[in-house]
């Protein structure tokens, strides 16, 4: 994990002021401000030294709290066999991320998902539909505030259980 | 075979022929291949060589069109359940529907939470035979396929409903 | 040209050799066969290795049961279940009127007037049976196949009949529990 | 697209269909037998999983992992057991960490069982699907005589495993393994080496192997187009660095390197591999041990998140579980190793007839519960 | 019993005008051969669900179940099915050609009866023994793709237009190796008509072996295994099943037919079976003669061979159905044009030399 240091080292001298330095230090992850991803993420698929070169998984995530809206990347390089795991925080009325999807054809798929989940719109994705969803779904159902609606074209959702509860 | 069915008063020639044909109807009642989720899989071994479903004169058929039985296996999602209606009104008319597994049934593991799951198939389509089960074991499937068959068999297709 | 002839030898060889396998299949029918005629053949034929013995399974996935005498209502299978289909009502009693006792020993203090399990939904996931003090909520067969025979057939043809109800309490035998007996004052 | 320009057909392979291996829907542009624009539509079988996490307990949640991926359930489970009890430091004994490793793996002979069973079955060969079924029912057997159930077992849990052993599980196993390792030169007859089923799967669907990383593809997919990544041995979790295997990688010994028989391949070599780690396990697993030892009271972690990776039989089955102390995890995203390796489908298959589609579909081996979670 | 000896026979008993004699007659021979037919689908369907349950180690139909029986060992199965068919409410897509979704199964049903007409089931057994016949199965066996392509064009749905497309190309490209290799035959009979050919089969050739066109010579041996590999091409049967490819086209061009009309398609695909695998028996294995060339002569013997060459022909094309995996459309095109048909003419140019030299 010590990997996680070294890079927040290499991107603090490439791209001054976008690492968030983490209030006690600790190495699981590197906190980022969301404007220059699109270029840390062509940097660190394409230098040298990190070579990550395969998106294993992005999460988005509702913390509940006020500004908990957070995408979550983790990353693996198969030549240099190392990982690490970059955050990135959203605020919650027009949540918006550059998009890495001509970076990685994967994220393809795995933004349009978050985005389908949670609402976050990523900026510069080529087709941002919803991913599992039908496209007339109303809402973003992985957010903690979401209600689970009643009726969906003619079928009723929640259980009815006469006489049960 | 609309013209046929229920014209018929009650006597002895209308109830052997009913014999005949409801019995006809039971034995070669082919399935209509209609996997969604894990309760398929547990289909595909009820069909494969240990658990034979053409034992009971059932054969495996990729078309609506000529199926009688859709067993319905796996979690119907709203998404999904326009499609379930849209194969069950093409199928042949003496159709019948067998919900397999606590998904088909109710929702299943998912009706509380499920947001996206049709809470139990009977609100789109009719079904004849529930099987209990997350998946339910072949031998209980076939068992209601066979509880699916005596209830076709005492059907009385041509005489005269009361 | 020679991997012209190369190739429709080789897919002669390659497919004599499966017809050779699929007629050996076909004559050894009757001792190769491994299917198990479910309505007249039962479950385990441990002497053609279908299934095992029933004693030595750790436990077999079928129905659940309840032991209704010996439950206490404590509610501990309500809260396990991942998908909620246990449904409890346990009235309090009146202070002394006495219950009986549990097959293990400990008092009932409270009136089990309703315990439904929703067998449409249960996902057989066996997790209520772990928390129960008195063994009271088991899945039928292996086991304790000699509390409750094994009982996986019990298909239906309409849904309510799939929704189990173990409580054996009448209406009136539950008021008149519930009723406390009019307190005698002494008369001084 | 050929000579004679037709129009173009789109075709929807719908949800229904025999050979999508579940409710899985491509829209496909059509110029006469090739296809010229594939997009998958999924989203049929979404069942909320995430949803569910977070609101139940740790211990609930684990019969809904089976049921994400319902082929290898084991696999699952193991993956979010082992995430937690990372979470909590819990060191689980001896016997058990054996126990999950005979479980896992006799789980990746039946879910390869099942897939190269499937995969003949949509290259059009129906029997070695039942000879293939015939012994994933064996294998079965052994799961319901330790947790009762066929399919969906509920059996790892966190900090040990529900049931031990039963008696006659090792003489069970032992004649198992004995009478599989000759039927798989049987499948490798009818099958593999037919010469229809190499015309058919030969060249076919190529993936390289930069397309692979970059969509993300991982497992034995990512083994056929060559590249030699498998958690087991370069991120050895459990007690997996404890067993001698070695992990097969598509060479091109048909077709060129990547194609669908090298997918083929390399799973019909793991059941080699697995069935080496199991006899290795048998011999070597202690004898006592109570299995119950480090069941936590309550499962109720501290604060904080991991991400963590197993190689399940279809890739990299990773699980992002973020805990705020309460017994109800906060979120739990399941990294589907299933859902990269379709979106990859859409840039392999294009350009290929409409037959092919349906065998490189079946070579990525795809299961829509992991897909659409 | 040809057509012109029923009308004899007729004629003797109460002479009435030979045109209604003639229909009669006609009639007569078309029952039977129905009856022949039907009786086919019904033990061949039997058998090909029982030989592939062996083949797959399970037990097919059993008509098991409590008071449920479809027979001992599931006799009555097909009889069931047919019955069950005949119920089956028919539906006729709204979007589909009405008239053509009618026709099509009763033309590819026709492709298969009339050419039974002149197929020899035993020395006297056969319709009408024409001078042409061999000539005029084959002419009438490649009707059947017209209702093919008809059923598919009409049923108005995509897979069974792909499924239709498919097997029209199959079906032509299979013909030209078929009539090539049943030519060579004809160059040892020289005869075309059906009962000719097989009593050029009698005697033995080298000593022990039947005088088979098959054991003739090396090159009609081959012809042998090109005619079947085509006549398996014919009935749309794996290895070359993709019209009708159950996991890529759901049902192929019958996906939209349903109830009795789906049943026809069955029936004339075991027929189609019955035609082709008469043909070969005939060709190549001698029709009705014996094996052993004293034994066992005489009429109804000859039925007798005829039927036990016919089901193990039968039984090899089951065989086929539950081994292989299937082919690819192009991968198919290419066996026939660049594979059988280039060995089916080095064949014929073989046997010419053949009976040149050896005379």
């Amino acid at each position: 994990m010590i990997i996680n240091q070294k890079v927040s080292d290499i991107l603090e001298v490439k791209f001054p002021g976008v690492v968030i330095l983490p209030d006690e230090p600790h190495n699981d992850f590197i906190q980022i401000h969301p404007e220059k991803w699109k270029e840390i993420a062509k940097f660190i698929k394409t230098d040298s030294e990190l070579k990550f070169d395969s998106c294993q998984c992005i999460t988005g995530v509702d913390l509940g709290i006020e500004d908990g809206l957070e995408v979550r990347y983790n990353f693996h390089s198969m030549q240099l066999k190392h990982k690490i795991e970059i955050r990135i925080a959203v605020e919650r009325k027009n949540p918006s991320i550059p998009s890495i999807e001509q970076v990685w054809r994967g994220a393809n798929w795995l933004e349009r998902e978050v985005y389908d989940m949670y609402g976050i719109r990523f900026k510069g994705h080529r087709d941002l539909r919803r991913m599992l969803l039908p496209d007339d779904w109303k809402g973003w159902p992985l957010r903690k505030d979401y209600k689970t609606p009643n009726i969906y074209n003619g079928m009723k959702i929640p259980k009815v259980r006469k006489g049960w509860d | 075979m609309g013209f046929l069915e229920n014209r018929f008063e009650d006597n002895i020639i209308t109830a052997k022929l009913d014999q005949i044909l409801s019995w006809a109807r039971s034995t070669s009642a082919w399935y209509f291949q209609f996997g969604l989720a894990c309760c398929a899989i547990e289909m595909m071994a009820t069909a494969a060589s240990r658990h034979d479903l053409e034992r009971i004169g059932m054969m495996p058929r990729s078309s609506p069109r000529q199926a009688d039985v859709m067993i319905v296996a796996g979690t119907v999602t709203l998404k999904m359940a326009s499609r379930v209606k849209l194969l069950y009104d093409q199928m042949a008319d003496p159709k019948y529907v067998i919900s397999m597994g606590s998904c088909a049934n109710s929702g299943g593991p998912y009706s509380r939470q499920g947001y996206h799951v049709l809470k139990g198939v009977d609100q789109i389509i009719p079904v004849d035979v529930y099987v209990p089960g997350c998946p339910p074991r072949p031998e209980s499937l076939i068992e209601g396929l066979l509880k699916l068959q005596d209830k076709i068999r005492k059907e009385r297709p041509l005489t005269k409903k009361k | 040209m020679k991997n012209y002839f190369q190739n429709i030898w080789q897919s002669i060889t390659t497919l004599l050799i499966g017809l050779g396998i699929t007629i050996k299949h076909m004559f050894k029918a009757r001792k190769g066969n491994v299917t198990l005629q479910y309505p007249e053949e039962k479950w385990p034929r441990p002497e053609r290795n279908i299934g095992f013995d029933p004693k030595n399974y750790n436990i077999i996935r079928s129905k659940l049961h309840v032991d209704i005498d010996d439950c206490i209502g404590c509610r501990k299978c309500e809260r396990a279940c991942p998908v909620g289909c246990i449904k409890i009502d346990a009235l309090k009693v009146p202070k002394e009127t006495d219950l009986g006792l549990t097959s293990s020993g400990t008092t009932k203090r409270l009136l089990i007037s309703r315990f439904d399990i929703d067998m449409t939904e249960c996902m057989f996931c066996n997790l209520c049976t772990y928390p129960c003090p008195e063994d009271c909520i088991f899945m039928t067969g292996g086991p304790n196949s000699e509390k409750q025979p094994l009982d996986y057939e019990y298909s239906q043809y309409d849904r309510s009949r799939l929704i189990f109800k173990f409580a054996n309490v009448t209406k009136n035998d539950i008021r008149r529990i519930t009723t406390a007996p009019p307190v005698q004052q002494e008369i001084l | 697209m050929g000579l004679v320009h037709a129009e173009e057909m789109t075709l929807n392979i719908g949800p229904q269909h025999p050979s999508t291996h579940g409710v899985l829907r491509l829209k496909v542009k059509t110029d006469g037998e090739i296809i010229s624009e594939i997009t998958p539509v999924i989203g049929y079988l979404h069942r909320c999983f995430e949803k569910h996490c977070e609101n139940l307990s740790y211990e609930q949640v684990i019969p809904f992992t089976d049921r994400c991926d319902y082929i290898a359930a084991m696999n699952n489970s193991f993956g979010y057991v082992l995430a937690v009890e990372k979470l909590m430091d819990i060191q689980v004994p001896e016997r058990v960490e054996y126990i999950r490793v005979i479980m896992a793996e006799y789980n990746r002979i039946a879910s390869h069982l099942l897939a190269l069973g499937t995969f003949g079955l949509d290259v059009g060969a129906y029997t070695p699907f039942l000879y293939m079924f015939r012994d994933r029912e064996r294998i079965l057997d052994l799961f319901e005589i330790t947790c009762g159930a066929r399919l969906l077992y509920n059996y790892m849990w966190v900090g040990g495993v529900s049931h031990d052993l039963p008696l006659g599980f090792m003489e069970a196993s032992y004649r198992f393994l004995d009478e599989f390792e000759k039927n798989i030169n049987e499948y490798h007859n009818i099958l593999s080496y037919n010469k229809i089923f190499i015309e058919r799967s030969a060249d076919v669907g190529i993936m390289p192997k930069d397309v692979a990383i970059d969509y993300g593809v991982t497992g034995p997919n990512l083994r056929g187009s060559g590249v030699k990544w498998d958690l087991r041995k370069d991120e050895p979790y459990s007690i997996y660095n404890r067993f001698k295997f070695d992990v097969p990688v598509g060479t091109g010994i048909m077709g060129s390197v990547g194609d669908c028989w090298d997918r083929y391949w390399v799973r019909a070599e793991e059941m080699q591999e697995s069935i080496k780690i199991i006899r290795q396990a048998l011999d070597k697993i202690p004898r006592e041990g109570n299995v119950h030892e480090a069941l936590p009271k309550k499962v109720r972690p501290p604060k904080g998140s991991i991400y963590f990776r197993t190689e399940s039989p279809r890739g990299d089955l990773g699980y992002y579980i973020i805990s705020d102390g309460t017994p109800t995890p906060l979120r739990v995203k399941m990294r589907s190793p299933a859902f990269t390796a379709l979106s990859a489908l859409s840039e392999i298959a294009t350009g290929w007839m409409l037959s092919d589609v349906l065998v490189i579909l079946g070579s990525l081996d795809i299961v829509l519960g992991e897909i659409d979670r | 019993m040809t057509i012109d000896n029923i009308i004899q026979w007729f004629q003797s008993w109460f002479p009435v005008n030979v045109m209604v004699l003639f229909i009669t007659s006609v009639l007569i021979a078309a029952v039977v051969i129905f009856a022949i037919m039907a009786v086919n689908a019904l033990v061949a369907v039997y058998a090909e669900r029982k030989i592939s349950a062996f083949m797959q180690d399970r037990v097919g139909p059993m008509g098991q179940g409590p008071g449920l029986h479809a027979g001992k060992w599931g006799l009555l199965q097909t009889i069931a099915d047919t019955i069950k068919l005949i119920l089956k409410e028919d539906i006729i897509p709204k979007a589909a050609d009405k008239k053509l979704f009618i026709i099509a199964p009763f033309i590819i049903f026709l492709g298969a009866f009339i050419a039974l007409a002149a197929m020899p089931f035993g020395p006297y057994l056969i319709a009408s023994d024409m001078n042409i016949g061999i000539f005029y199965i084959l002419a009438v066996s490649s009707f059947g793709v017209i209702g093919i392509i008809l059923a598919a064009w009409s049923s108005d749905n995509k897979w069974s237009l792909y499924g239709g497309m498919r097997s029209a190309a199959q079906i032509i490209s299979y013909e030209i190796p078929a009539a090539l290799s049943l030519v060579s035959v004809l160059l040892l009979t020289s005869t075309l008509s059906m009962q000719g050919i097989i009593q050029s089969q009698a005697g033995t050739v080298w000593g022990f072996l039947p005088n088979w066109n098959i054991f003739n010579n090396p090159f009609s041996f081959l012809a042998f295994f090109i005619y079947f590999i085509a006549g398996v091409a014919e009935t749309n049967r794996t290895p070359f099943d993709i019209p009708e490819a159950e996991s890529e086209l759901v049902a192929g061009f019958h996906t939209e037919y349903s109830g009795m009309r789906w049943a026809f398609f069955f029936l004339s695909e075991y027929g189609n079976m019955l035609v082709v695998c008469g043909l070969t028996v005939v060709a190549f294995l001698g029709g009705w003669q014996s094996p052993i060339a004293g034994v066992m002569e005489g009429a109804w013997w000859g039925l007798f061979w005829f039927l036990t060459k016919l089901t193990a022909t039968i039984f090899i094309m089951i065989w086929f159905r539950w081994t292989f995996p299937r082919l690819r459309v192009d991968q198919l095109m290419n066996v026939a044009w660049k594979i059988l048909l280039p060995i089916a003419l080095f064949n014929l140019f073989g046997v010419a030399i053949w009976t040149l030299l050896v005379g």
